[in-house]
């Protein structure tokens, strides 16, 4: 015995028209697509082209300008014989850690700050994005004044009285590395907490109310609320450090171009030199490949952590 | 011929299937009130059929139109979303304009349908704020007046009046009403009031689980569920069912309702079938049917009166709702509110039934 | 109208004050000046502007290079002929030989010298030189002798940048000191395994790790300037650096022989490490080539020589033009200049691109730097030497 | 009325308070120090500057280094200070950050709501596209550049920088837009506004936070980008960084630092005053009361 | 002694006073009801008895203690929120377990407590997903559940059943009445649903635009409205209002009505003042106290016939509601469902007058 009414028949005059796709609707469904392609297209060509071109160019015998003359694998060769490059990709893992690390921790701690209805926050917020503002070629010297024992901090300490204060990270090879980590976070981490900033400007009040009546306190709010909702936030702030980690270039050269000795030295740094002053190209594009490796190994599983967990 | 038809449509997500196989039709100018329990799939379908989810299978139908593939701007049709979604950049004015800038209308006939619409509403006060300076029932009038501002081929409702006050809602819902008599809209409203169904729909369709359990005028839904579903499901407090047997002693048929073996009640007239002797059903009886001999219906023609032990008391200014036990089994009365009664009384109650429907305990389905 | 286009590296106020003079007599020529100065790194970014532009087909008119720069860019088929030009003025004679090796590719001018640097002199402040006793040393063990009393008044003894081409420019002026110009052609120029690894070489390092203990400990990545400043202010009592610090002894308004004595780095005398500034011209056909050997003439042009010379500290690129202009550290530079080309101990400096190209320069300079720093001991960085040269090769 | 009224201290609160000031305001001076040494160095003569200590004011403070680097200072040949390089950077830098910019929001707006198969892959491509070093692609671009005849030329800077922009600014779209609830775009395509629509009424308008850091990003990134500006613009079409750099890297000139600090700053006072103005359009709880839940 | 005292609370944003000098006070175990119309403060009370707005002057005190200046998190209170405010990073399960996990409960208990309530609330089965693949009534119903979960001082509820099909809503209903009663839990509750407010309250708030209106026991707001808003609102369909003037003609008070100067009805017993003969007055009778002659109360001491037009018909299934026109002035009645009444017949209401109340037109206050 059924109960549920039977859909009655169609009367003929009645018979549905499926809507025929007119090449209007055609272009409707694929402007999306339409719209992304171009820069899509750019990317592929002026990326990925150009990877490849390297690519290339690292198994030939290029110094100082491209030349296709095929060389097999003697790029590398001598890539990996060059101990500048066992420095460089030492140097790259201490500094890419600490400053992704520190930036992070930094600027999402002084976007917290900055979150409390603060009152001066118009005079604070540019006090801390000024520094990426400003062009390494010259805040380099500002630094590496400050930096340096006999002139900067340490001198002013002494000078102040202070005579055990010793800081001369920038003069010690061991050390050195950590100077320009220092200034590379001041650099970036104004711009980390505006990013920061941004997201926490995004959330919803609502939820945040909901967690306080949660009892939770405000260091738990933003450590299983907040934080957790800026997720996203976090993987543009790493995907921006980690590729000005890798692309620090200003930054090394202007501090402490590449030493004491080559303990500065950064694949970049090293890329840069063997490109165009010491007119290997072939290594350079050897090393660019290698770094290009690197980044792909340890980006695209994050990528794909990342991306895949948004929508199970 | 149907104006609005929905063919055994279907949706899955992931791999819940959500919509299992709908088939719908409305007449143009027909009003159709979606109901079920929250989670069966009612807002989905409102999304299917504006576009805004691809159906996984099955077509819709739009005044002879196959509409499936369609896009959503195109097929001229205004929601009201269960969630609002108010443009939180607009104010509440360029909120409700905004569809008729989209279709280019010009500004001062926008100004002129937003003042009226708003009026409607009561929201005129409103007009220059943002969503998130307006309180909950705010929001969704204003979530309101972005449908009621059009004259799209079908308004599509979910849930519309959830957040306002009684008198707000009684208000807002004669206007739709006069919106639906006077233009002749065809409507597809989602909505947990019965008495919005009830007085609203020309049809009502009851969704289950993703599954049409029965589409009907209301007073065919009301009067005659389909099955045990339906009953329990529409109505506030639920249809009291209560277990039995016919017994045909006696002579006449009647049905010996479990826990109070001596009083045989009548067979109601609803059911016509001559049902097997010692046959278990269930008999339904609403609330109201159920009451104190003194508000019992003096024209019935078939009237039990049955002694029960009073359990709960619950006054609702109007009525008051008296839950009284039968063996185990609980049914509720609605009375009078000033009926003197007392918990732990046996009381006097008076079955209609003339109102009573039966199921078949194990079909679930209604007995004629 | 005629114009050229030039890329240089020239941009403080002295160097370009200087260029203007060239600037100007090409517009009297009716040749319009496209200035393209890059500086930076010592020329590295003005490389990088070159190839870019070489790339994409588009070369400037004139570009400043050094040394082996001068021949990988000749390589690639992309200079001028100057030739013609260059007979006419008769180049070959006034240029010295050792010039006329980076001038000239297959033996065809292709870019016109512009001044001589040398490398291996040494700045000492006159009055921490007089406390000492006066005497400018002339070998090496003098020159320790006089840190030391430099040491013992206290101040910094030997003013010094740790930066790669200061470390190397130091190195250098060691290894000609140690050696002797035969050393210095064995090892630096031939690149003799031996000599890189030698006994030789050992004393190298070895002086070079003993004028280390002369620094003060602040010299990691410190510009050269900073050093002179040390100097001419009596922080610090001598520098090894190229005549260009004498810049910045007059602007401190410091005179020769009174407030400062230039010598060549002690046990040098006679021999000169040189670093040329040319313009290389490159292959630009049609009208722009007329311009090109404009300019290309009016760089040769003596005035021009005297004027850009006597700014920039270095001396003149032909040897027959009056060094009247010039003062007692540039007159001694121009004869040392004249003695050495003569003698056959004109060579080019390493640390500036004069020795070896790019690729072995910066591998040399890596070891010598590093050991300078101390993170290679002497030992290793005789072992490293050799190897980092095979390496680049 | 009760009897026993205690009333809760805000005690706790008020240190809460003191505790954020302090550590903000420690942390503005030390982001300041560097700020500070170049504005006292700027402020300097040059023989202050290489007797004294970097850390101290300057004695007879003068803007004589300011005018120069304004006005007079040599970069190449000519001599006439910084300021005719201002120009040629805006030229570069804001068709560049609007183009860069637009195209990211819509390609964020596509990626995040109008979903294709494959969308990931593609913003995965675009993602790992920020990472190329730029000075592996200096030689083919330039080669690309004169194939196109943009070389030498701000049209094919304003290109470059907008192509190794776009992975950005398309990520901080995507992930700003991600949290943009979807309803929304329900309810406007309801409304009959098509994609371009929605994207300029309904999401542009709520992407404040957004708009404003991808053009702090891209303004500075750009503005301060050295190696495109000295590789594919020359001599006097240089932007601004390129000038800057030959008038403090001059490798065996005179330095003059305090020139160099009061370029330095002129420098960045275009991207001082992008972040000054533009970081107040930080807007808070736009999304509120825009739907439920 | 009171344990939730609200002193002449003021909250103003911007330039818009929105609570102007709220007074209420409830025992402990006390189960209050705010009601009132969109838009006329309840939730912005509900923020800050919450302590998530702060007020602009005035006293909060929960047990003896001044809260107006503690942190929200400090005062130990659950709240449901009308936008529901789910955490939309975490999942069902994790969005219920919160608080408890923030007082530091262990992950079992947390569990346990977590699988009652989800039971309670009929969403076992959506532990694991994330608000954002809930339909509304889900959502909802985790709102519920997070505030459920915990023991708090008091309970605050936002409109938290609106989004509930009526059955379950009632079985919700049900189960918060359980918890007051078990636990002696102290609520402030906001809601429309008329149901609701009367069969939970011990004690009912009704707001107007930022002013208390009356408070009083659901009887007393149903029954004895304080004045013609209270009466106006609570209540649906609403209360009728009639105008008359007071008549001593025949010696005995009465009143009659406009449009019907005929009949003279009894002066309603709620009335125990002497009137002055021809003040004007409104006589208000809720629906169900006007009935068809068959239904009405055979108790009631004084019944007015009076035959009126009928204008509309409602029906809703439990019962019809029929509108009726005296001159100008209509009214609705509250009838069976089956009454036989046909639109513009005359038909005979009952009018009983037992249930009425007077109210004076210039002061609109209730006339005792
Ligand atoms: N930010 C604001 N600026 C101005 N007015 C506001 C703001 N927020 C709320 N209001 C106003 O305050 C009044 C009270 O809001 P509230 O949310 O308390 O109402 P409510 O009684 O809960 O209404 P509802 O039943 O519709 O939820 C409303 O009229 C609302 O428009
Ligand atoms: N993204 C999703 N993934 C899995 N299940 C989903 C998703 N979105 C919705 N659902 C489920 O689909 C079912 C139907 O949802 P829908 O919103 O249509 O319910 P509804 O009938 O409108 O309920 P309510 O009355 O509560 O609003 C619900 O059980 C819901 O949990
Ligand atoms: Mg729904
Ligand atoms: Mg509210």
């Amino acid at each position: 015995m059924t109960t549920i009414e039977p859909v009655p028949a169609l009367t003929p005059e009645g018979t549905p028209q499926r809507q025929g796709r007119t090449f209007a609707d055609g272009l409707r469904n694929a402007l999306p697509k339409i719209v992304l392609a171009p820069s899509f297209a750019v990317i592929l060509i002026f990326v990925y082209g150009f990877i490849l071109w390297t690519v290339y160019l690292s198994f030939t015998t290029s110094r100082i300008l491209p030349v296709y003359k095929w060389g097999g694998f003697d790029a590398y060769y001598r890539l990996w014989s060059q101990p500048n490059w066992y420095v460089a990709m030492q140097n790259l893992a201490i500094f890419g850690i600490l400053y992704i690390g520190i930036c992070i921790a930094i600027g999402l701690f002084i976007a917290i700050l900055m979150d409390q209805r603060i009152r001066a926050e118009g005079v604070l917020r540019p006090i801390f994005l000024y520094p990426m503002a400003l062009s390494f070629v010259v805040t380099g010297t500002a630094w590496k004044w400050f930096l340096n024992p006999g002139l900067g901090l340490e001198h002013t300490m002494h000078n102040l009285g202070w005579e055990s204060f010793r800081f001369d990270w920038l003069v010690n090879p061991n050390m050195a590395i950590y100077t320009v980590v220092i200034a590379g976070v001041w650099q970036a981490s104004g711009f980390v907490m505006a990013m920061f900033l941004a997201g926490l400007r995004g959330i919803d009040g609502e939820i945040v109310k909901a967690a306080q009546i949660d009892g939770a306190s405000t260091i738990a709010i933003y450590r299983r609320i907040i934080i957790p909702l800026l997720r996203p936030v976090f993987l543009s702030a790493f995907i921006v450090l980690a590729h000005m980690a890798i692309k620090s270039y200003d930054l090394v050269i202007a501090l402490t171009g590449g030493g004491p000795g080559n303990a500065t030295e950064l694949p970049s740094t090293f890329m840069y030199s063997y490109t165009f002053t010491r007119n290997q190209m072939a290594v350079g594009s050897a090393s660019a490949v290698m770094m290009l490796m690197g980044i792909t190994a340890i980006i695209v599983p994050y990528l794909y952590s990342e991306l895949r967990e948004k929508h199970q | 011929m149907s104006f609005l038809e929905i063919k055994n449509l279907r949706k899955k997500i992931g791999n819940v299937e959500i919509l299992k196989g709908i088939d719908i039709d409305l007449e143009k100018g027909g009003f159709l009130v979606l109901v079920g329990p929250s989670g069966c799939g009612k807002s989905t379908l409102l999304n299917a059929i504006a576009g805004l989810l691809p159906p996984s299978s099955g077509d819709i139908v739009i005044d002879g139109q196959i509409v499936t593939d369609l896009h959503p701007s195109k097929r001229d049709i205004a929601m009201v979303f269960q969630s609002y979604a108010l443009y939180p950049n607009m104010t509440v004015e360029e909120n409700i304009a905004f569809a008729l800038e989209m279709r280019g209308v010009d500004k001062a006939s926008r100004e002129t349908a937003v003042k009226q619409v708003a009026k409607t509403l009561q929201i005129e006060h409103l007009l220059k704020r943002r969503p998130s300076q307006l309180s909950g029932g705010q929001r969704q009038r204003v979530a309101m007046g972005r449908a009621l501002v059009r004259q799209p081929r079908v308004f599509l409702f979910d849930e519309p009046l959830s957040n306002l006050d009684a008198k707000l809602r009684v208000e807002v819902r004669a206007e739709i009403k006069a919106l639906h008599q006077n233009t002749h809209a065809t409507i597809v409203y989602v909505t947990h009031d019965q008495i919005e169904a009830m007085t609203l729909a020309t049809k009502i369709v009851v969704l289950k689980e993703g599954m049409v359990q029965q589409v009907g005028t209301p007073a065919e839904i009301y009067n005659r569920p389909a099955n045990l579903f339906v009953a329990d499901f529409m109505g506030s407090p639920a249809m009291n069912m209560l277990k039995g047997r016919v017994s045909d002693a006696g002579g006449q048929q009647g049905i010996v309702l479990f826990g109070n073996e001596t009083t045989k009640v009548a067979m109601p007239p609803s059911v016509t079938a001559d049902l097997a002797d010692g046959k278990d059903v269930i008999l339904g009886l609403r609330p109201e049917a159920i009451t104190d001999a003194g508000l019992a219906d003096p024209q019935a023609r078939s009237i039990a009166r049955i002694e029960a032990e009073v359990t709960m008391i619950e006054p609702t200014g109007s009525d008051t709702f008296v839950t009284g036990r039968l063996d185990g089994a609980s049914f509720t009365a609605r009375t009078r509110s000033d009926v003197l009664v007392e918990l732990g009384q046996k009381f006097p109650f008076s079955f209609n039934l003339d109102k009573a429907v039966v199921f078949d305990p194990q079909t679930t389905s209604r007995i004629d | 109208a005629e114009q050229v286009e030039v890329l240089h590296w020239w941009t403080s106020g002295g160097e370009a004050a200087a260029l203007n003079v060239l600037k100007e007599n090409l517009q009297k020529q009716g040749v319009t000046w496209k200035d393209m100065p890059v500086a930076g790194g010592a020329g590295s970014a003005a490389m990088t502007a070159l190839r870019a532009r070489v790339t994409a087909g588009d070369p400037p008119t004139a570009v400043q290079l050094l040394g082996f720069d001068l021949r990988d860019w000749a390589e690639m088929g992309v200079a001028a002929n100057l030739d013609d030009l260059a007979k006419k003025e008769g180049w070959d004679k006034v240029i010295p030989a050792a010039l006329q090796n980076f001038s000239k590719y297959d033996g065809h001018w292709i870019a016109a010298p512009v001044n001589i640097h040398s490398t291996n002199w040494l700045w000492i402040n006159k009055a921490a030189l007089d406390k000492a006793g006066g005497k400018v040393p002339t070998n090496i063990d003098e020159f320790i002798a006089l840190l030391d009393a430099f040491k013992a008044q206290g101040i910094t003894a030997l003013a010094h940048g740790g930066v790669p081409w200061q470390d190397g420019t130091l190195w250098e002026a060691v290894v000609l000191s140690t050696g002797g110009p035969d050393f210095y052609k064995k090892a630096v120029l031939d690149l003799d395994p031996a000599a890189l690894s030698g006994d030789q070489m050992k004393k190298v390092f070895d002086t070079m790790s003993k004028l280390r203990t002369y620094f003060d400990q602040n010299f990691s990545g410190r510009e050269w300037n900073l050093s002179t400043a040390m100097v001419i202010e009596g922080k610090a009592g001598a520098q090894e650096m190229g005549d260009w610090s004498k810049g910045e002894w007059l602007r401190a308004n410091k005179k020769p022989g009174t407030d400062f004595v230039c010598i060549r780095f002690p046990g040098t005398q006679g021999s000169v490490l040189f670093n040329a500034d040319q313009f290389m011209m490159f292959d630009v056909g049609g009208d722009a080539e007329k311009a090109q050997l404009k300019m290309a003439s009016a760089v040769e042009d003596p005035a021009f020589q005297i004027a850009f010379n006597t700014v920039k500290g270095s001396v003149p690129a032909r040897t027959d033009v009056s060094n009247e202009k010039f003062d007692d550290c540039g007159k001694k530079g121009m004869a040392d200049l004249a003695e050495a080309s003569s003698k056959g101990t004109l060579m080019g400096s390493l640390a500036h691109g004069y020795a070896q190209p790019a690729a072995i320069k910066e591998a040399m300079l890596d070891v010598i730097t590093q050991h300078l720093n101390g993170q290679l001991t002497t030992e290793q960085a005789l072992k490293r030497l050799p190897e980092a040269v095979k390496a680049a090769k | 009325m009760s009897a026993t009224q205690e009333t809760v201290s805000a005690g706790s609160a008020r240190t809460a308070r003191y505790f954020i000031y302090a550590a903000l305001i420690v942390l503005a001076v030390v982001y300041l120090l560097p700020l500070y040494v170049m504005l006292t160095t700027s402020l300097k003569s040059l023989d202050e500057i290489r007797g004294g200590d970097m850390l101290s004011l300057p004695r007879e403070p003068s803007v004589a280094a300011w005018v120069k680097a304004w006005g007079e200072a040599c970069i190449g040949v000519s001599c006439v200070g910084i300021k005719g390089y201002f120009w040629n950077s805006i030229k570069m830098v804001v068709p560049a950050v609007v183009i860069s910019t637009l195209l990211g929001a819509l390609n964020g707006y596509v990626l995040t709501k109008w979903r294709f198969p494959g969308h990931k892959i593609v913003f995965g491509m675009m993602l790992f596209a920020c990472f190329i070093p730029f000075q592996a692609v200096l030689i083919p671009m330039a080669r690309l550049l004169g194939f196109m005849g943009l070389s030498n030329s701000t049209a094919g800077l304003v290109m470059v920088h907008v192509i190794y922009g776009l992975g950005f600014t398309t990520l901080f779209f995507r992930n700003y837009y991600e949290a943009f609830p979807d309803e929304l775009i329900k309810a406007a395509m309801i409304d009959g506004a098509g994609f371009f629509r929605i994207f300029w009424r309904i999401l542009l308008p709520t992407s404040g936070p957004i708009i404003v850091v991808t053009i702090i990003y891209q303004f500075t990134n750009i503005w301060n980008d050295f190696l495109f500006g000295v590789s594919f613009a020359g001599g006097e079409s240089s932007p601004m960084t390129v000038a800057l750099n030959n008038l403090v890297s001059s490798s065996t000139g005179v330095k003059e630092y305090n020139v160099d600090m009061a370029a330095a700053v002129f420098a960045a006072l275009p991207t001082l005053f992008v972040y000054i103005v533009a970081g107040r359009y930080f807007v808070r709880g736009l999304m509120a009361g825009a739907v439920k839940g």
